[in-house]
């Protein structure tokens, strides 16, 4: 009846994981009671969690990310405080069999559900709003993307209470991960947590692909498009490109789980190297995903606080669409200790050093914009400049990693651990955070308080340099990744370095819990009723904070680049309107359910499929049918603003 | 505040910066886009079936368990198929429910077909001990062709769901944008055929 | 009595492999660096002159484009990629971990194989093997063949250069030297499970005379290795000390080899 | 969701019902290219047994023939065409094609650079012999 799960599930004997379901569990309780004390739950469902609104979808993925950062966190300090005590002959707090699944969950957590969920928020925030459009291409799809990825989530958290999780590092290697090392239910939660998840992903990036493709306002050309959007644009086919191979090969691991296929099993003829080649030809793209869209970011930042264009848009446009086709091209280098002839070697450690061309040459187009300007030091241009310093040698350690012989020394080593660090935490960290204190005050017509904001920073600034400078050192001294304990005493002082460092990065994270409380209680004080706090340039800024469900009452008619810029200068602010907009009633996509109800039934399904509960994975795949066919047969998808709703032109 | 428009005329104005397209050419390009990322998902199959392919761990090989007669047969099921698809297209094009609906009919009978001979030979192979789990290049060959095949069963499940669609909902653009989908989906279908019965069946040695 | 961490490991080389790798490694951050370090200082400098209260700056807030500068900020890092790809072409030939060490005296054998979680060592030429601890005699090349009887595993020892993957049902080739007597740490540098931080070994390279005498010790010793305390040895457990055996069955490396193709070894343990 | 207010700028290429000119020309489009693709089809079945073709030649004609009939079917039946509406459509697909063939075919030279690299159980085998 239950398959695999019994009472032995639930980790009565470990502490560690018992308290902290406990803990989670209780916050969870608590939060729920609070909702249905204050009478929450209508306006939530309605407004939120039925919502369509691009908006308002953005501001749940980056709520989700920021509440899994704080997960991912928790996992990351446990780590640093395991490796500070385990040195020479002591064992630390944490049995390898525990510390395997933090860091596996850490990994899979921080770069799924932290980096890819945030920045999808900031897109799909952003970028209807930058190219003058009312919603996404499909909003309702937009919907049920969101909610995929909440399930994945859950998924991956419910393994903490129930069961285990894997304990086989982020990309889950085979023959370690095939049933044969790992009967456990552990790899399962991961793989189906990301199919499920991925399944979201790949959908939100047709849909904002199309939105960028046909959904521009009139005017916006391609050598209009703020370069955000071309990052997202970048961004978003890059996911459907390599999302799909992620899904294919984690799928045939699954066969191989769960129905005794040979694809990458010792035994049957099966080839373990081949699943590594697919899983990088997804991993290597996936971290230009996390990149791109956080170099946008930074562009928008720096030219704004900069108050001056950005320099070389062209060459910035250009840089965007090389490294997306260069990343497809590199993703041997994650395994240039497989044994691999010299001459492919040698081929794709070339191939991954040209992305430094094109990534260069955004660096000094940045420093360019800050030329001649004049830069108010708001706490997103502190990021922004933070991560310059940052990214730049982070960027070189991978540089020199993409030498073959180099990285025959320097692979799973903790210099390798501290390169991606360096260009994750420095590069899509600081772009997310970035991009959360810009768009802040266009998401809630409020800012968020500024000190706060930048003690936030500097403390990521100091801990990430603290916790992750040492790891260059350890590498190079023959300290790899993944290890629980390591026999060498010397190498304790610097852990106990990284230790203090995570720390500090531990105060910048209650500061941002802190920052968003307080600017919460002070929002009157820090309200900005112009809808333009920063004096930005393009057109997300022209229409009022938050912006109304319909985004722009009139679609703008746009005749070059930064539009909104030209129009503050030239005509008070007020954008020229399109031929045929305005004075109509605005038809705006109704709320539907259909994402969180195919959600939740996908998570019964993973759940299920997980623990081998076959009548109720059937009632999960039951359930996302019958919402996909209530679906088609409804017909009233729209609803119409009358033109005393929308008030005026001006949005 | 409201400014005045000031347009050129129409045909002088690019492509790209005409504005929003239609609801029409917005879902028909959404829906190319999920057909591309399908066909990536298939290249990955075929590229682990192209590695895989050689490794049957002393089990039976493609040229042993394979049947050209049969593969043809299957072929050109899929291919009338195809045809009748397009044929149900031009039915939903000027609106003529009764053609649909011997066009869905026709496209649903080759679809099953070429389902049903598929499905009699993945029997026949397991009967005869040549399952997914005998050997690598099994798993491989059973994963790429039974996902095709699973996409053409899900196709037929659309299919049937479209047409009662179009008896109950009627001609309404919602209803005709889905069957321009599901026509896409049909034929590119056709194309991943294509390189399965090249690589697979015709390039067995 | 120990070391500081930045004095061990890659940085503190005891072969020709690992020297030839620290002098890439440095000279390609050296070369970097030329460009990160003005690239940092640039940023920092136009951040503070142009901040807002500076009175001097001149400001000039139309200037976006500049061709001289878009050229020169594509070739900057072009000229820097030209030449680290091409250390990066000529190291990948020339470190091949498959290319032989050039040297007058034939390479050493080994066949390595790595188990949950300890490594085994055989000198097929030799008829001894022994556990986590390889003895070689310094100054001869090393030609190793290596696999594993279960997960993958990375044979590392950071102070003689390249690693490599082991993996069932494959060889993988490695060729290192170590050039004066002492011991090395070796690892595993893959993640391969519970007992990954254990699987660790020593490489002790000695003079020719005391290889000569620990080959002599280990034939006259009584341990013997053949299927049946491979098996013993594969079943999932970190090796409580180095061990060696003085005896080994003939073509056993081929015999793992074939084995864990059909059914993996650790798979009968696991019960 | 249809009669949504996304203003038809673009060409509109929804006709009215009833009308049909577009009905002919459908059908011999769909016939054309279900002529062409029997053709091809068999002539693929015929190549990949036929003594007539040189023996390492067979399989570039089969892959010839398989890219010729994508061509085919993305021509008749996705009507897939070069006119201004369908420059996104064609670029998507050209970047399509290109993330296939670099899975497919990188797949392919890696893995056969690797297994070069490698006395396998294969290569055990043939030494044995
Ligand atoms: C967002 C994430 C991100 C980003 C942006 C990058 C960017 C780069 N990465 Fe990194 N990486 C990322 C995330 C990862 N990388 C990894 C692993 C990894 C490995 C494999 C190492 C190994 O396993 O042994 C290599 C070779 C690289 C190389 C590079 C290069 C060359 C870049 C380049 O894009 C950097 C370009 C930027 C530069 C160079 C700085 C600016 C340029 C200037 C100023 C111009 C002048 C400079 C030069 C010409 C040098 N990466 C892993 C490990 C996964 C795992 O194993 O678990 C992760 C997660
Ligand atoms: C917030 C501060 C962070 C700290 C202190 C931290 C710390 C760590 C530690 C200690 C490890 C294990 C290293 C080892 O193997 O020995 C690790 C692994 C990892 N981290 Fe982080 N991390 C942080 C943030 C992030 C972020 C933001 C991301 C990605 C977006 C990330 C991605 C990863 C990945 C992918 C791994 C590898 C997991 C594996 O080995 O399977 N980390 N991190
Ligand atoms: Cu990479």
């Amino acid at each position: 009846m239950w398959g695999k799960l019994t009472w032995d599930a639930i980790p009565l004997h470990d502490p560690i994981p018992l308290v902290t379901g406990i803990v989670v569990m209780l916050v969870l309780a608590g939060v729920l009671l609070l909702v249905t004390a204050k009478g929450w739950w209508p306006v939530l469902w309605r407004d939120w969690i039925t919502s369509v609104d691009h908006k308002r979808i953005g501001v749940m993925y980056v709520l989700l990310a920021l509440v899994m950062l704080v997960r991912g966190f928790a996992d990351a300090i446990m780590m640093r405080g395991q490796l500070a005590l385990a040195a020479g002959h002591a064992q630390g707090y944490l049995p390898p069999e525990h510390y395997d699944q933090i860091f596996s969950a850490h990994g899979t957590i921080m770069i799924f559900f932290v980096a890819m969920t945030f920045m999808v928020g900031l897109m799909n925030f952003a970028v209807p709003l930058q190219i003058g459009a009312r919603d996404v291409a499909f909003p309702v799809l937009n919907s049920v993307s969101f909610w995929l990825t909440a399930a994945g989530v859950l998924l991956v958290n419910v393994s903490l209470v129930l069961g285990e999780f894997a304990r086989t590092g982020w990309l889950a290697y085979p023959p370690l991960s095939e049933l044969a090392y790992s009967p456990g239910v552990g790899v399962d939660y991961y793989l189906w947590s990301l199919q499920i998840a991925g399944v979201g992903t790949l959908l939100s990036g047709i849909n904002l692909t199309t939105t960028i493709l046909k959904m521009r306002t009139p005017g916006m050309g391609y050598g209009r498009m703020p370069i955000f959007t071309w990052t997202a644009l970048a961004s978003n086919l890059l996911i459907i490109a390599a999302f799909p191979i992620l899904t294919a090969t984690l799928g045939m691991l699954l066969l191989d789980r769960y129905l005794g296929f040979h694809f990458f099993t010792n035994d049957g003829g099966g080839n373990a190297m081949m699943y590594i080649n697919l899983v990088w030809a997804w991993g290597h793209p996936e971290v230009y995903i996390l990149i791109l869209p956080a170099f946008g970011v930074f562009s928008e930042v720096i030219a704004t606080f900069s108050g001056k264009p950005l320099f070389g848009y062209r060459s910035m446009a250009i840089a965007t669409m090389a490294i997306c086709v260069l990343s497809f091209m590199v993703w041997l280098h994650h395994f240039f200790t497989m044994g691999a002839g010299a001459d492919v070697n040698g081929f794709f450690g070339v191939a991954t050093m040209i992305i430094a061309v094109p990534t260069g040459v955004k660096i000094f187009n940045w420093i360019f914009t800050m030329y001649g300007g004049t830069l108010r030091f708001e706490t997103p241009l502190l990021w922004a400049i933070g991560f310059i310093v940052t990214f730049v040698i982070g960027g070189a350690t991978g540089v020199l990693m993409a030498i073959p012989p180099a990285d025959f020394q320097l692979h799973n080593s903790l210099f390798l651990v501290a390169h991606f660090h360096n260009v994750v935490i420095g590069g899509v960290v600081f772009g997310a955070f970035a991009g959360y204190n810009y768009w802040f005050p266009k998401a809630f017509g409020f800012r968020l308080h500024d000190g706060l904001g930048k003690a936030v920073f500097w403390c990521w600034f100091v801990g990430f340099w603290l916790a992750f400078l040492p790891l260059y050192v350890l590498g190079l001294a023959g300290a790899t990744r993944r290890m629980q304990h390591y026999p060498d005493t010397s190498w304790q002082p610097l852990m106990i370095v990284a230790f203090i460092g995570a720390l500090v990065i531990l105060a910048g994270i209650v500061l941002t819990i802190a920052q968003l409380v307080v600017s919460v209680r002070a929002r009157e004080r820090l309200r900005d009723a112009s809808g333009d706090p920063w004096d930005g340039r393009t057109l997300e800024w022209a229409t009022r904070s938050p912006p109304p469900a319909w985004n722009f009452a009139a679609l703008p008619q746009v005749d070059g680049l930064d539009a909104f810029w030209e129009a503050k200068r030239c005509n008070g602010g007020t954008l020229v309107t399109a031929q045929g907009e305005g004075g109509k009633p605005i038809e705006m996509p109704k709320s539907s359910a259909l994402g969180v109800v195919v959600a939740f039934f996908a998570f019964v399904g993973g759940f299920a499929l997980v623990w081998h509960i076959w009548w109720l994975a059937l009632v999960g795949l039951g359930g996302v049918i019958a919402a996909g066919l209530a679906r088609a047969w409804q017909t009233e998808h729209e609803f119409e603003v009358t033109l005393a709703e929308i008030g005026g032109v001006r949005p | 505040m409201i400014a005045s428009t000031t347009t050129v005329a129409e045909v002088e104005i690019p492509l790209p910066e005409r504005g929003p397209s239609s609801r029409r050419v917005i879902v028909g390009y959404g829906f190319w886009l999920f057909l591309l990322s399908d066909i990536i998902v298939f290249s990955a199959l075929f590229a682990a079936y192209a590695v895989l392919s050689g490794r049957t761990d002393g089990g039976p090989s493609g040229v042993q368990l394979f049947h050209r007669d049969s593969v043809l047969i299957e072929t050109g099921c899929l291919l009338l198929s195809s045809f009748a698809c397009a044929m149900m297209s031009l039915a939903v094009e000027v609106r003529r429910a009764g053609l649909m609906l011997l066009g869905a009919v026709l496209t649903f009978a080759l679809g099953a077909a070429f389902l049903g001979l598929e499905l009699t030979e993945f029997a026949g192979m397991i009967a005869h001990g040549a399952g997914p789990s005998r050997s690598a290049f099994l798993s491989a060959f059973f994963a790429l062709v039974g996902m095709h095949g699973l996409h053409v069963s899900i196709g037929l499940c659309w299919l049937v769901s479209m047409v009662a669609q179009v008896f109950t909902l009627g001609w309404r653009p919602m209803v005709i944008d889905r069957l321009a989908c599901f026509s896409l989906f049909w034929h590119a279908l056709d194309i991943v055929w294509i390189g399965v019965f090249t690589i697979v069946y015709l390039g067995a040695h | 009595m120990q070391t500081p961490a930045w004095q061990q490991g890659v940085l503190d080389p005891h072969g020709p492999i690992a020297a030839a790798e620290r002098t890439i490694l440095l000279n390609a951050t050296v070369i970097m660096l030329a460009v990160i370090v003005p690239v940092i200082v640039l940023t920092l400098a136009f951040a503070w002159w142009f901040r807002a209260g500076n009175k001097w700056a001149r400001r000039d807030p139309a200037w976006a484009y500049s061709g001289p500068i878009e050229v020169t900020v594509w070739a900057i890092p072009a000229l820097v990629v030209l030449f680290l790809g091409g250390i990066a072409w000529i190291g990948s030939h020339d470190l091949d971990p498959a290319r032989p060490v050039a040297s007058k005296a034939p390479p050493l054998e080994v066949q390595v194989v790595s188990l949950d979680w300890k490594w085994l060592f055989i000198y097929p030429r030799l008829g001894v093997a022994s556990v986590n601890r390889l003895v070689v005699p310094a100054g001869t090349p090393l030609r190793l063949q290596l696999t594993s009887a279960s997960v993958m595993n990375s044979f590392f020892v950071p102070q003689l250069g390249s690693q490599i993957y082991t993996m069932a049902g494959m060889t993988t080739t490695l060729h290192l030297q170590a050039d004066n007597p002492g011991a090395y740490a070796g690892l595993s540098a893959q993640f391969s499970g519970d007992g990954f931080s254990d699987m660790r070994f020593d490489v002790v390279a000695t003079t020719p005379a005391q290889f000569a005498q620990w080959l002599a010790d280990a034939r006259a010793g009584a341990a013997s290795l053949d299927a049946t305390s491979v098996a013993a040895l594969a079943k999932p457990g970190v090796a409580a000390s180095a061990a060696t055996f003085g005896h080994v069955a003939p073509n056993l490396f081929d015999a793992i080899l074939a084995g864990t193709t059909k059914s993996p070894v650790a798979t009968l343990a696991m019960q | 969701m249809d009669e949504r207010d996304l203003r038809n700028r673009q060409s509109d290429d929804s006709e009215t019902p009833g009308e049909s000119p577009g009905w002919r020309s459908g059908l011999v489009k769909a016939l054309m290219g279900l002529a062409a693709s029997i053709v091809l089809t068999l002539a693929s079945f015929w190549a990949a047994g036929t003594p007539l073709v040189w023996g390492p030649g067979v399989p570039v004609l089969l892959a010839a023939l398989a890219i010729g009939q994508m061509g085919v079917h993305l021509v008749f039946f996705l009507h897939v065409s070069s006119g201004p509406e369908g420059t996104n459509t064609i670029l998507a697909l050209a970047f399509g094609v290109f993330v296939v063939a670099l899975v497919v075919f990188g797949s392919l030279i890696i893995m056969a650079n690797l297994d070069a690299g490698m006395t396998g159980l294969d290569g055990l085998m043939k030494m044995q012999r």
